[in-house]
């Protein structure tokens, strides 16, 4: 292989990491090496989706806020909290209730699971897919 | 901490208008929560605020739009008021009732003013009482052919056909004879029903060769009321502003005068407070005519700014907080010009489609007398879900012609990477003569005029 | 193309200036060259610029004050002037009669001005002779201590030394009594030597809380004359400026006004033409003296320019080119209030020590009344030669508090990752009550201000 | 398998990474090893670093500008020029002239070696550092 076959080969490898974002690039193939390296500046942070993926991978759930508003465990203040620390949810079962402009909405677990962790103390405010509690599949 | 009566507002928007509305609350010492759907979780007005909350997936529908969980968010934060900045809920009546029945300010003006405007044909009704030149038109939507075809004989053709719920040029169409408006009105009652929800269209007679002049006024709750001059908003592509400048460079000073008068005298038959915007059409020998009011901060608001010096998102919160404006009208002092760029994620090479994605570089115009609002930054994810519009680029001179070279440089300098924009659409649309001496009406063809024989 | 007789102009400078003069030069049709040393290859400027030449490796004397590359570089590419911008070449005689020799108009005064502001003690003298109070000195730099010690009798301690040749706080020391005189002349002329290659120190008095004021003129070759107001500069650390407004918020009308004729007074005797500045120090009974001229654009130029509307650089060009100013004294309408904060990269934790690097991140502020001066963007780099000012963050409100609160959120939402820079130190001189009520002279402790008991 | 060859599976790759978002990808498969990394922060041409270091690994040298100015083959409009393509250069030889405010500068070479191309036409403007000449080490 002479230099500027590698040349017009170089020129197809850069022109690859153009059309797909790759910042860098290292070969090696019977005596020869390449690096490339490029600019770039892009960024997005993947917490959330890599969260959710450890989550799968240790057969944990996790339910989420389906609304904004205030979070209470219990129907009322004197009554006991709907789920604890331990207890096995079932599918339809309510987990929690989010006060949204006034109204008291009951939130139903979709999928059926042990409790390992509550997210979320009582009376504190909750955004649209925050994380309320954490499930084991069983 | 502020001194208003306001101490926290929700900011129920997103991009580059939620953005200058926490910068207008952070200069007054009002705590500002920002409200976002899942794809803006890392957008620069969330970064920003005080507080953010997430309100729901990235669809406008299930976030931006979702009132109960914006009203939710309002509670459990604590705040006082919601700034709906423009677009999604701004002029929605019922909107400002709720919150208003949830003992939160809404930042803009009372319920019945904004029903009022809602409804353009009352609007028209309203201003044609108080003396007004009104945009001839059916006094409401038409219900069927025959009252549009004895419209039409009655101006003659072209006829301008448009949404009784529009806004941003959905729902409109200009049937040029008979033959044709038939077919024009149902087309319009389709893509009404389709973006509004409802498919009431009403005609309005077309001028040929006019401008787009809008009055900003500025009014508060014990009544007063000023005009801070009018922008020229004749640059137009399919219906949708694309440059703006104040003053206009074809008014004369006794129509501006007049003009600003008649849109204070509007203002007050409608009931109206806080910061508006009386829309006239100015046809080709001068007379203007009153269109729609427009009851929000406008995007093209930052060029009023440029030449007087007010800040006009302070203004509302200070009229919205119950306090009488702290400027009069001899106050007001238009200084010099000020155009306004809009800088768009679409391709003009390719139809103008969206272009969503993500900003791999970015280097923002600046220096003297160039402004910028934009929620970019490198690095940022445009979602696909939203306007298209992601930067204002205003340039400020001592006359038109500065304004004019100084946008010019700035778009040169403005750089994006990794997705298609309208930046050189804008560079060239500046640098042409029509623009230049002001040739430009609403029915002009940029296009033809940006890509001459290309297109 | 420019209608001025100047088409094209070499721009001797780097960073944010460079960028600011090409700028100008745009606006007004003029094609620019930049000059660059090999770590600028890829800054801003260079990549702004109609051509671009690189003149020399990293440090400044092989590259930026390298006179044979760069007018060779104005030759090779068919220049008619060049603009210095400020330090470097800016205010060197030699230079700029150079330039002259090989028909290159050299942007700023001519050399028999220069040089006469140059030699600070000739320019005193000047003064002194056309009326204007002169801060008490030493008539020339001093030869023994017996002439030290005679000043110090007459006007007593503390006194000042400062090198003839001196600028930015280089060669400055204060002696508080007797017995450190000796040793701060030695400092000084040592460090004096070291900076600008001559030892030569001369005394003043010295004034406790005293301010230091300055006025903007411009001058035509015809020989008009206006002031722009003043600037105050007594924000300082160690000499250098920090902030930097306008107007002055300690000046009444009247000293105002006394001031703006004692400038323009000084700037006929000397001789001078294009954009300069006269420095006065005021002392705390409101009594003010000259203290020397700068003949070049100076760092805090764009605070003048937002209160007035007038582009100074463009007005440098205007004037270099031979034409009459285009606006008289009576045009020259200030307007509301306007800061600089001077955003270096430095960090403060550690002694303000420079750091040069990559900026891995960055976020600029902007939206109303911000006006950001910058050659920074993400993924430069920033090398290790030169002065550590890498941005200029000026903010415009009607009222001085209003602008300080624009500012503060201006400082709030500036973001550099990569490098420690100033910004939070910045950020909370801005937010101090003696900033807020003007108490700072030129000798407070803002470091004390800003670490209080930490420091 | 040859470069070419690797280009087209590299582009597949390279699209996997887009699709799923993957950063970072290091093969080795029989005698091959491929390295790919996308996005970072900065960007910084190494244009110039490349074709140094291919310059020095083909033995080839480059006589730079020392200074900017006027480039000159020859000391006269009507004399041969100091060097020509295929002439063998010594160090301490007159390669050309490059006039800087209005003198005439002999640029000498520092180095040995038979000139392979001339890169600058007579009579251009030349900026500090530009490659003028490139040799061959002989």
């Amino acid at each position: 292989m002479e230099l500027k076959d590698i040349r017009r080969e170089m020129a197809g490898f850069a022109k690859l990491m153009n059309t797909y974002d790759i910042s860098e690039l290292e070969l090696e193939l019977e005596g020869l090496t390449m690096k490339l390296k490029k600019q770039a500046g892009v960024s997005r942070p993947v917490i959330a989706e890599v969260e959710a993926k450890e989550a799968r991978e240790d057969n944990l759930l996790t339910i989420t806020a389906p609304m904004v508003g205030t979070f209470y465990r219990a129907p009322a203040p004197d009554e006991q909290p709907y789920i604890s620390v331990g207890d096995v949810v079932m599918p339809g079962q309510t987990v929690c209730i989010i006060e949204a402009m006034k109204i008291m909405n009951e939130i139903q677990s979709e999928v059926q699971g042990k409790v390992v962790e509550i997210l979320v103390d009582n009376a504190e405010p909750v955004e649209y897919g925050q994380p309320l509690f954490i499930l084991e599949t069983v | 901490m502020s001194d208003l009566s306001i101490k926290k507002v929700v900011v129920a928007n997103r991009g580059e208008i939620a953005q200058r509305i926490i910068r207008a609350a952070k200069e007054l010492g009002i705590k500002s929560v920002a409200l976002y759907s899942e794809p803006d979780r890392d957008s620069l007005p969330v970064a920003m605020a005080d507080e953010a909350y997430c309100i729901g997936p990235g669809p406008g529908i299930h976030s931006y739009l979702n009132i109960a969980n914006i009203i939710s968010a309002a509670l459990v934060s604590g705040s006082d008021a919601i700034h709906p900045g423009y677009g999604f809920l701004a002029e929605n009546p019922y909107f400002a009732e709720i919150c208003s029945s949830h003992g939160i300010k809404f930042v803009g003006p009372n319920y019945d003013a904004m029903s009022r405007i809602g409804s353009k044909a009352l609007a028209k009704q309203i201003m044609a009482e108080c003396g007004l030149d009104v945009i001839p038109g059916t006094p409401s939507i038409i219900e069927d052919m025959d009252e549009a075809r004895e419209f039409a004989a009655k101006y003659g053709f072209p006829v301008m056909i448009k949404a009784q719920a529009g806004g941003g040029g959905k729902g409109m169409r200009i049937a040029y004879d008979i033959d044709e408006l038939a077919e024009c009105i149902k087309f319009a009652q389709a893509e009404a029903e389709a973006s509004f929800g409802v498919p009431g269209v009403y005609l309005e007679r077309y001028f040929k060769g006019a401008k787009h002049v809008e009055v900003q006024i500025l009014v508060d709750e014990q009544g007063n009321a000023i005009q801070l001059g009018e922008r020229d908003c004749s640059v137009q592509r399919g219906h949708q502003k694309l440059i703006e400048e104040s003053p206009s460079p074809v008014l004369d000073e006794d129509i501006r005068q007049a003009m600003g008068r008649a849109a204070l005298q509007g203002a007050k038959a409608i009931g109206y407070s806080n910061a508006g915007t009386v829309e006239f059409l100015v046809d080709s020998e001068g007379r203007f005519y009153f269109l729609e009011m427009n009851a929000r901060i406008q995007v093209e608001h930052p060029v009023t700014e440029l030449v007087t010096g007010i800040d006009i998102v302070k203004a509302q919160f200070i009229i919205a907080s119950g306090e009488p404006l702290p400027f009069r009208q001899e106050d007001v002092d238009v200084k010099g010009h000020a155009i306004e760029c809009r800088i768009c994620a679409e391709d003009p090479e390719r139809g103008f489609v969206p272009t969503p994605g993500v900003v791999s570089r970015l280097i923002l115009p600046g220096g003297p007398w160039v402004r910028v609002d934009t929620a970019l930054y490198q690095g940022c994810y445009i979602p696909p879900y939203y306007d298209s519009l992601i930067a204002k680029v205003v340039a400020w001179g001592n006359s038109r012609d500065e304004a004019i070279l100084r946008m010019a440089r700035a778009l040169d300098e403005f750089t994006i990477e990794g997705i298609s924009t309208n930046i050189s659409f804008q560079r060239r649309l500046i640098g042409s003569l029509a623009f230049r001496q002001a040739e430009i009406c609403c029915d002009s063809d940029v296009l033809a005029l940006v890509f001459g024989g290309r297109h």
